[in-house]
């Protein structure tokens, strides 16, 4: 064997690694490795500096093979495979070892992470004496794009899409576009009439002659990788489209919580209680009643109905607020005369001119009063004084314990993912968190892809979001298809599968398992075959192959054994091992 | 520009595929990379010496408490190297004329005095110099150099000189120029740079100007800039950092040898940090819109000084918790948990007793008065639209509205498209905004340049 | 075929059992009449089972005075580890010959229990056993003449590389006949030996590639059933009629014996070249073929697997990544 | 109300029913706690302005009626300056302390005065007409009123009525003077009375022993006599203005309802003289602080100026006016004019007694009385309370 010439570059990540390891002693202790030519450490390894330092020590020292220990690769390993590219040394040769997410960040004794630093480093280590160069894999890419929910979101994207002239398949659900704002009334903050708006939306979308607008439809399956994608679409009606495509957008929104969960609030009780979702019908139509057809005098308006609280959704459902001050507006002027009670627990007016919103509000003669969301959610029950129902409960801001009469309760119901939200990521390839949204690549610089490449979520399939920020969303996306589009080729994954036909043996474990149908029978040679555009390297058909001819490239056993056994070896017993 | 217009109002014009984005922040940036990876050219119009914005300075981001500089400076160092971005730092647009795709924009360029390809970067020079100013970049916590690198990640990684503070400009080379003698590499800085004149011609700008902080002493009753250790956001975001002036140690604010106010690694730890929120925003007296972001790096910053004094008491007063995006209310109930004080209500004054600052506040929740003592107040700044929002605005025909951020043509459908064609919006200058929501509409601008210059390839005019 | 022919001394052959079950060595004399050209080419200069020469006359061979030794059985107690020991030190090559020397073999399978649960088993709680007294094996017993001697008994059974250095393995339980004879004819003939290490007598290919059944991708399994479970219609994969076969992760050359007997294979050729641990490659492709996505009846498919170590590990537990059960604290249990 | 709880109900109409005590965007409050936190009167155990906003926000009649908070309140206007959504919170407290003063008034005037600037202007009149009219019926100017100079050039004022001896007319204007003061003080002590009830005896939370009330009197005295709780505002100077109206109308009180022999006599007096001395402080006192209060009134600056309920309007004007007449009347006194010092007398009196019998008891006055009683009752509580209001400096938060 050559000798290995290896560099081993550790990062301070400002405080964040260096506060619980000793980076330098991590650094000083590698170098001492068999094959390591040198080791350094420095604050930022990802910046221009850091970079620069790999690059320049590369070519100086003839370094053939580079060990990064900073963060998740998941951050940053295409930083450091084009720093290595830019030296002139194949991506590939790298290792990451990950001593921020899984050490610094994760334990509070600096001697025991240091040491495990260490342990990583020294894995990486003896991992990337096994690397091999790689070829870079370029394919092209379908200028279609198929878009999943008609939304505003969806719509937007499509739209954004045919004016660049580009072709997508808008995929509806239900019998018509539009989604949750096509409910709407008025938008907030600035309580615009958005009827005419959406409906020129849908117009346009369905005028444009690059969209194709498929409603009462699901999509069925899904094949394939960016740049080439095919799928099948199917309709109530039994019709199946088979498509071609070389991007997903996700934008299938969200569902209301269900009111009926919450205990306090009667919601299958008591005539007077209806949604948000509900109200915004009433409003629509212009005729506010509650459920026995009376024009209401005092009317609650009850926030965070399902969201912040742990028993029903954690998380804030943000656009609320903002709607709630919406209903008291829209209230205020059907019916001037009308007490206006707004309950709520924060006031969220964050968005621009939300705030401004809030304040106009408050001059209007509504009364806002605060309850406990997290421990004592208010207790709606039958006035025995009056028609209506009651509302008890602490207001916090006056430490009062009160009642507020109501012939009329709007809940403002929180958002959900949408419930064919789990059958979407099983097609597309992305995850969900544990509410049901799903997870975007980067939460901060990469909000709208996801790690499935060429797929991309926008909306509030996303998390819950307002109008602008999904549109915002679904334009974000766009900008990253046009670019793949406009290029017209993408790189794909080269760590794919790999068969040795010496050894394959034709039993065929390893074609039913490929989630991608990547893998084939070969008949007249009595092997299988991989095809590596359709691979995505995931290695299952690496691990179903009984007889050891598949190995996936850049996670090979050895690659893997060898890193185990740095990991399991104390690092001064390895360069016992290595110089054996 | 076409002839046809004599016989209508109505005339064609190619979209010119360049674009100029103004301002590299993080939403600068983005936008400039979606649209040059697409495969057409970006000016990228910077004031300062540096690409990076405020993110840069920052340390962690919530609600995933990643670290800033880890998923910025792999974008900077794209942008740096990209061969389809011309970054023009220390520039300043200054005339823009044309018309939507193709609009001519003059550009003023400020001399750096340094030469961008014969610096080496060695800091001979900054190591000499005898000038010193406030560093822009650590907000003002420490002094940097006349002749610097704004910090050690920049882009450009390349020295330049600040005139305002360099003694040789200043007695107009009567004294120093000590810079020119210890560079090492001939005709690297040349004092006697003049600025400089670019006029380009672009199809789409992109306005991505970004934010400053407000200024905290027009609140007088919170004693910033009189009582040492009462310290904007920005400014502990410094020092929790770890490449700011303490290594990341949180330190009360020290007179150093020359009287100037600073922050040194030794200046010694607080027991409790108080962190009053909506300095500034949600108040008809400053400015009466929510600054949506303070509410949760407030938190952050609570988890962090907690995170490095564990023993430190730290207290939020807030008004209303704002913590709507995704994670957000969950990072609110851990931060709780950590045993950060929620206290429900503004502080109204701070006073200094003997060196210690008494908070007066109403604990709303409790019913009762507040006499707080901490050793550190931080004030949760909020932010306003960058200076010269109003000359840039005019000049390139955008609306702004009261408070000064640029108005998008449609609130609800449109939120970074402008009433005029060919400039698109993004970032905080349209409205106070997080990191995520900034990326999304940085690259939706994006997708707006790309599909105008995509599409027709021809922008109609009436 | 004559080895004077070629105008050399005869080699100097010796076979050795350890823990075997003798198959191995009986296994030499299957070549039926060829022994006659072996004895020819080679003079046997220890073999236990058909020589009577003294471990103390193997001492007293210079070293490498022996060309080939074939090892078989696997090295369980004292005795067979000094054997081992002495046999490298007297043998030019030094074959691991069988599936015991090779991967463990069946004696391996001790290795799932320890000395301490093996004793007790067979000399207290088996049924045919009266022991009323507790007496086990001991290394030294004091009679009356003097001191009677017996091997320690280990902990876990170990493959022959695991003790020595091999030079060569020939797999099998035991090893055809046929492969045997080729193997000892080139090393005759002088032909060029393969790289220290290499599997002789066998192939890179799995078993399935001879395999005459029908193969398909329709490897799907709602019940794994044992042999006589099942009506073999004899053409169609084990695998795919809810057998487990060992066939797709072991290496060819056995000639598919017990296949074409209809009875699936158990592995005893060893893995194919790049497999660090047979019986978790299989149990992996195995688990691949489960027809079901509930939980509950995944469970319930894989526990109509009977003995999975004895079936996915049958001869290989010594060889494989977990090698022996797990002894607490890491002490050598001892047996008074 | 059914069941265990005892929940009070919120009345929205409230707010509304209070605009007529003053204008404010009260319903504005977002309850920052910021008005609260700035204003050094505030204290555990009598928390505002923010608690009165938001028990007028909720409509809490009771609770609000049973309060003493607004009292205790100087209205710097620090809170309204500083308040970040324009809610006017000193303005609330100042509105609070009118709408109290009629809770308080069992006659039910107050509220009369309060809500309807007619009626008061109609009581300002009627009492006015009622004086003027007694004197021209009863105490006519005497035919040879000219006669009446004394040696040093003045007007001998006790003698200018025909049919009365000067003696006679200065005890039958201190008649008048008495009658008034049993007027007003026993509406003013009902009414205080009234206070004591509802904020201390219907508050079942306390029992304030006997001893309390010996042990903390003299903050009655003290703070009536000092103001000393408004110096504990920032605004030094306004508490300086506040403490020379309050001793120069107090003055001018005492002189000439309980010395009214010994100040309105014959003869001129010196200069340096006593009488003299007191009144031009007293004169030089309310006219300062009136012509402060007029200009910023009319500017609507400094924020406490900002409105101007009618009341405040009238008490300013009649105060003016009785202050002006008062230094005309001095002034033909002494430079012996008889039959204009005659009528200005006349017209003094018309404008002072109106203004003390409606105002004292019945509306800004009033304040002089209940607002040292509040801060004497706030200690009794604050005696009483078990908790002590102990400042503590590191808050336990829950």
């Amino acid at each position: 064997m050559e000798e290995k010439r290896i560099g081993v570059y550790v990062c301070w990540c400002g405080t964040n690694i260096a506060m619980m390891v000793d980076v330098k002693d991590v650094s000083k202790e590698m170098e001492k490795l068999p094959g390591v030519v040198l080791a350094k450490n420095y604050k930022y390894m990802c910046s221009d500096p850091g970079q620069d330092m790999i690059i320049k020590d590369i070519k100086k020292y003839n370094l053939d093979r580079i060990v990064v220990a900073a963060c998740s690769p998941r951050i940053h390993e295409i930083t450091f495979r084009n720093a290595l590219e830019n030296a002139g040394l194949n991506p590939y040769m790298l290792q990451m070892a990950n001593i921020s997410e899984q050490d610094s960040w994760v334990h509070t004794d600096r001697i025991e992470a240091t040491r495990k630093a260490k342990s990583l480093v020294a894995a990486a280590i003896r991992r990337v004496i096994h690397h091999k160069p790689l070829k870079k894999r370029i394919v092209n890419v379908h200028p279609n794009t198929l878009i999943i929910g008609g939304g505003v979101a969806g719509m937007s994207a499509a739209l954004e899409l045919s004016e660049a002239g580009k072709k997508s398949f808008l995929i509806e659900k239900s019998d018509q576009l539009g989604g949750t704002a096509a409910k709407l009334k008025l938008s907030f903050p600035y309580l615009n009439d958005v009827v005419n708006d959406i409906s020129n939306l849908i117009k346009r979308v369905e005028k444009s002659e690059h969209i194709q607008v498929i409603l009462n439809a699901e999509v069925q399956e899904i094949h394939g990788f960016i740049g080439n994608f095919n799928g099948i679409v199917k309709t109530t009606d039994e019709k199946e489209y088979s498509i071609e495509f070389g991007n997903t957008i996700v934008a299938t929104g969200l569902k209301s919580f269900d009111a009926g969960k919450l205990k306090n609030y009667g919601y299958w009780k008591y005539s007077e209680v209806i949604t948000s979702i509900e109200f915004e019908l009433l409003v629509k139509q212009g005729v506010v009643v509650n459920k026995k057809g009376i024009v209401p005098e005092n009317i609650a308006i009850i926030h965070c109905a399902g969201s912040r609280n742990e028993n029903y959704n954690n998380y804030c459902s943000r656009t609320c607020c903002m709607s709630a001050l919406k209903y008291a507006n829209q209230l205020r002027n059907l019916l001037p005369d009308a007490n206006i009670f707004e309950m709520y627990a924060d006031m969220r007016t964050f968005g621009r001119g939300c705030e401004e919103l809030y304040t106009s509000t408050s001059r209007k003669g509504i009364m806002f009063l605060m309850f406990d969301q997290r421990a004592e959610l208010p207790l709606i029950k039958e006035d025995e004084r009056g028609n209506g129902v009651v509302i008890e409960f602490k207001e916090l801001l006056s430490g009062e314990e009160i009642q507020v009469p109501a012939d009329l309760v709007i809940l403002m119901v929180g958002m959900e993912a949408h419930e064919n939200a789990k059958s979407v990521s099983h097609l597309s390839g992305i995850s969900m968190d544990s509410n049901g949204f799903f997870i975007e690549k980067h939460p901060k610089l990469d909000p709208v892809a996801t790690t499935t490449d060429g797929v991309y979520v926008v909306g509030s399939c996303q998390a819950p979001k307002d109008i602008p920020d999904s549109v915002s969303q679904a334009k974000a996306a766009v900008a990253r298809i046009l670019a793949t589009i406009l290029r017209g080729t993408v790189e794909v994954e080269v760590t794919t599968a790999e068969i040795n036909a010496d050894i394959c043996c034709g039993c065929q474990f390893c074609i039913s398992v490929c989630p991608y149908g990547a893998n084939s029978f070969d008949a007249a040679n009595d092997v299988s075959v991989v095809n590596e555009v359709l691979c995505k390297g995931c290695g299952t058909c690496a691990t179903a192959c009984p007889s050891g001819a598949i190995s996936t490239k850049h996670f090979t056993d050895e690659q893997i054994l060898s890193q185990i056994e740095g990991l399991m070896a104390k690092v001064h017993e390895l360069e016992e091992l290595e110089t054996n | 520009m076409n002839s046809s217009s004599e016989n209508g109002n109505e005339f064609h014009q190619k979209v010119h595929p360049d674009t100029l984005v103004i301002g590299a922040g993080i939403a600068g940036i983005q936008a400039s990379l979606e649209i040059a990876n697409a495969g057409y050219k970006v000016y990228l119009v910077e004031k300062s010496g540096t690409i990076g914005g405020h993110m840069a300075m920052f340390d962690k981001t919530f609600p995933t408490l990643d670290c800033a500089a880890c998923i910025l400076t792999p974008k900077m160092v794209e942008v740096g190297q990209h061969s389809r971005i011309d970054l023009l730092t220390c520039s300043e647009v200054t005339e823009v004329n044309g018309y939507p795709g193709a609009f001519k924009v003059k550009i003023h360029k400020k001399a750096r005095f340094v030469d961008q390809q014969l610096c080496i970067g060695c800091g001979s020079c900054a190591a000499k110099c005898p000038g010193k100013a406030p560093s822009e970049f650590d907000s003002g916590t420490a002094l940097r150099k006349a002749i610097y690198i704004p910090f050690p990640q920049a882009v450009p990684n390349k020295y330049l000189i600040d005139p305002e503070s360099c003694l040789y400009m200043q007695t107009d080379g009567k004294k120093c120029g000590v810079c020119v003698k210890f560079c090492p590499v001939n005709d690297c800085i040349d004092l006697h740079a003049m600025d400089e004149e670019l006029n380009i011609e672009v199809g789409n700008i992109v306005i991505a100007t970004g934010f400053k902080i407000f200024d905290a002493k027009k609140v007088a009753r919170f004693g910033y800039g009189k009582f040492p250790n009462v310290l904007t956001s920005l400014e502990l975001e410094r020092l929790i950092n770890a490449g700011g002036p303490t290594e990341g140690k949180i330190t009360f604010r020290t007179k150093d040898k020359k009287g100037n106010w600073v922050f040194k690694p030794d200046g010694g730890a607080p027991d409790s940090v108080a962190i009053i929120h909506c300095v500034g925003s949600r108040d008809e007296n400053c400015n009466a819109y929510c600054s949506k972001v303070c509410c949760m790096y407030s938190l952050k910053l609570a988890h962090l000084v907690k995170e490095k004094l564990p023993a430190t008491a730290v207290y939020e007063y807030f008004i209303d918790m704002r913590a709507f995006g995704k994670g957000y209310e969950e990072f609110y109930q851990r931060i709780k948990k950590e045993g950060v004080h929620m206290i429900r209500g503004k502080t109204a004054k701070i006073e200094e007793i003997k060196g210690s600052l008494k908070l007066r506040s109403e604990d709303i929740l409790n019913n009762r008065i507040i006499e707080q003592l901490a050793d550190m107040v931080i004030l949760a700044v909020g932010l306003e639209p960058s200076d010269g929002v109003k000359q840039l605005s005019e000049m390139i025909g955008v609306e702004i509205d009261a408070n000064g951020w640029y108005k998008e043509l449609d609130s609800l459908l449109d939120p970074v498209g402008t009433a005029r064609q060919g400039v698109t919006i993004a970032g905080v200058c349209q409205g106070p905004k997080d990191i995520p929501d900034t990326v999304a509409q940085a690259s939706a601008a994006a997708a707006r340049v790309l599909q105008s210059i995509e599409s027709l390839k021809e922008v109609e005019f009436i | 075929m004559d080895a004077t022919k070629n105008n050399k001394s005869k080699l100097k052959l010796a076979i050795y059992w350890g823990a075997a079950c003798g198959g191995c060595c009986v296994s030499v004399l299957d070549v039926h009449e060829h022994l006659y050209d072996i004895v020819a080419a080679a003079d046997l200069v220890f073999w236990p089972i058909a020589l009577d020469t003294k471990y103390k006359d193997v001492e007293a061979m210079e070293d490498d005075f022996i060309d080939i030794t074939l090892f078989n059985g696997a090295v369980r107690n004292s005795e067979n580890e000094h054997m081992a020991h002495l046999l490298r030190q007297k043998s030019k090559i030094l074959v691991a010959y069988g599936s015991c020397a090779h991967l463990g073999g069946i004696p391996g399978l001790a290795n799932l229990s320890d000395k301490k649960e093996l004793f007790n088993r067979v000399y207290l709680e088996s049924e045919s056993t009266m022991n009323s007294e507790q007496i086990f094996p001991q290394t030294k017993t004091e009679v009356k003449e003097g001191i009677l001697e017996l091997p320690e008994f280990y902990n876990d059974v170990r493959a022959l590389n695991q003790v020595t250095d091999v030079d060569f393995y020939i797999p099998g339980c035991p090893p055809t006949s046929d492969r045997l004879l080729e193997v000892f004819t080139a090393i005759v003939s002088g032909s060029e030996l393969p790289p220290k290490g290499s599997v002789i007598g066998a192939q890179m290919k799995p078993l399935c590639d001879e395999c005459e059944r029908k193969k398909s991708d329709k490897k799907q399994v709602k019940k794994f059933l044992r042999p006589w479970e099942v009506i073999d219609d004899g053409e169609t994969c084990f695998i795919e009629q809810g057998l487990i076969c060992l066939g797709p992760a072991t290496r060819a050359g056995c000639g598919y014996r017990c296949i074409k007997g209809n009875a699936p294979c158990r592995g005893c050729y060893g893995p194919t070249p790049d497999i660090i641990d047979p019986g978790a490659k299989m149990m992996s492709a195995i688990a691949t073929a489960i027809d079901s996505n509930d939980p509950d009846e995944i469970l319930e498919i894989i526990d109509s697997i009977e003995d999975p170590a004895g079936t996915f590990y049958r001869v290989s537990v010594p060889a494989a990544l977990f090698r022996k059960k797990i002894v607490e604290n890491n002490v050598e249990v001892k047996i008074t | 109300m059914g069941g265990l709880t005892m929940n009070t109900r919120v009345n929205p109409d409230f707010e509304k029913e209070l605009q007529k005590y003053g204008k404010g965007n009260w319903n504005e409050c977002f309850h920052c706690g910021n008005c609260t936190a700035i204003c050094p009167l505030s204290e555990d155990g009598f928390l505002f302005p923010r608690n009165s906003i938001r028990t007028l926000q909720m409509g809490l009649e009771k609770k609000l009626e049973t309060s003493i908070e607004p009292w205790l309140c100087y209205y710097c206007g620090d809170c309204s300056e500083t308040c970040p959504r324009d809610a006017n919170p000193g303005e609330l407290m100042m509105a609070l302390r009118r709408y109290l003063t009629t809770r308080y008034d069992w006659t039910g005037l107050s509220k009369k005065f309060y809500t309807s600037a007619v009626w008061e202007y109609a009581a300002i009149a009627i009492i006015a007409l009622l004086v003027i009219v007694s004197f021209l019926v009863f105490l006519p100017l005497r035919p040879d009123a000219a006669l009446m100079v004394n040696e040093s050039g003045g007007v001998m004022i006790n003698s200018l009525v025909a049919g009365v001896s000067p003696d006679r007319f200065v005890t039958l204007i201190e008649y008048g003077d008495w009658l008034m003061a049993v007027i007003v003080g026993g509406l003013l002590i009902t009414n205080i009375f009234n206070m004591y009830y509802k904020t201390i005896i219907a508050d079942k939370t306390v029992k304030i022993p006997l001893s309390a009330y010996f042990k903390e009197f003299w903050q009655l005295i003290y703070n009536f006599v000092t103001q000393a709780s408004f110096s504990k505002c920032e605004k030094r100077s306004y508490w300086l203005g506040h403490l020379l109206l309050m001793t120069g109308y107090t003055i001018m009180f005492i002189i000439v309802v309980v010395f009214l022999p010994y100040f309105q006599i014959e003869e001129v007096v010196p200069v340096w003289h006593w009488q003299r001395l007191l009144g031009y402080y007293a004169t030089f006192g309310i006219l300062f602080f009136l012509g402060i209060v007029i200009f910023q009134r009319l500017r609507k600056n400094p924020i406490t100026m900002k409105f101007s309920h009618a009341s405040d309007w009238i008490f300013i004007i009649m105060l003016a006016l009785t202050t002006l007449t008062g230094i005309i009347l001095h002034i033909f006194r002494l430079a012996g004019m008889v039959e204009a010092t005659y009528y200005t007398y006349i017209i003094h009196l018309a404008v002072l007694v109106p203004m003390i019998v409606i105002e004292v008891p019945f509306s800004k006055w009033s304040h002089l009385a209940y607002r040292p009683f509040a801060i004497y009752f706030s200690k009794l509580k604050l005696a009483t309370l078990k908790e002590k209001s102990v400042r503590k400096l590191a808050p336990a938060i829950s």
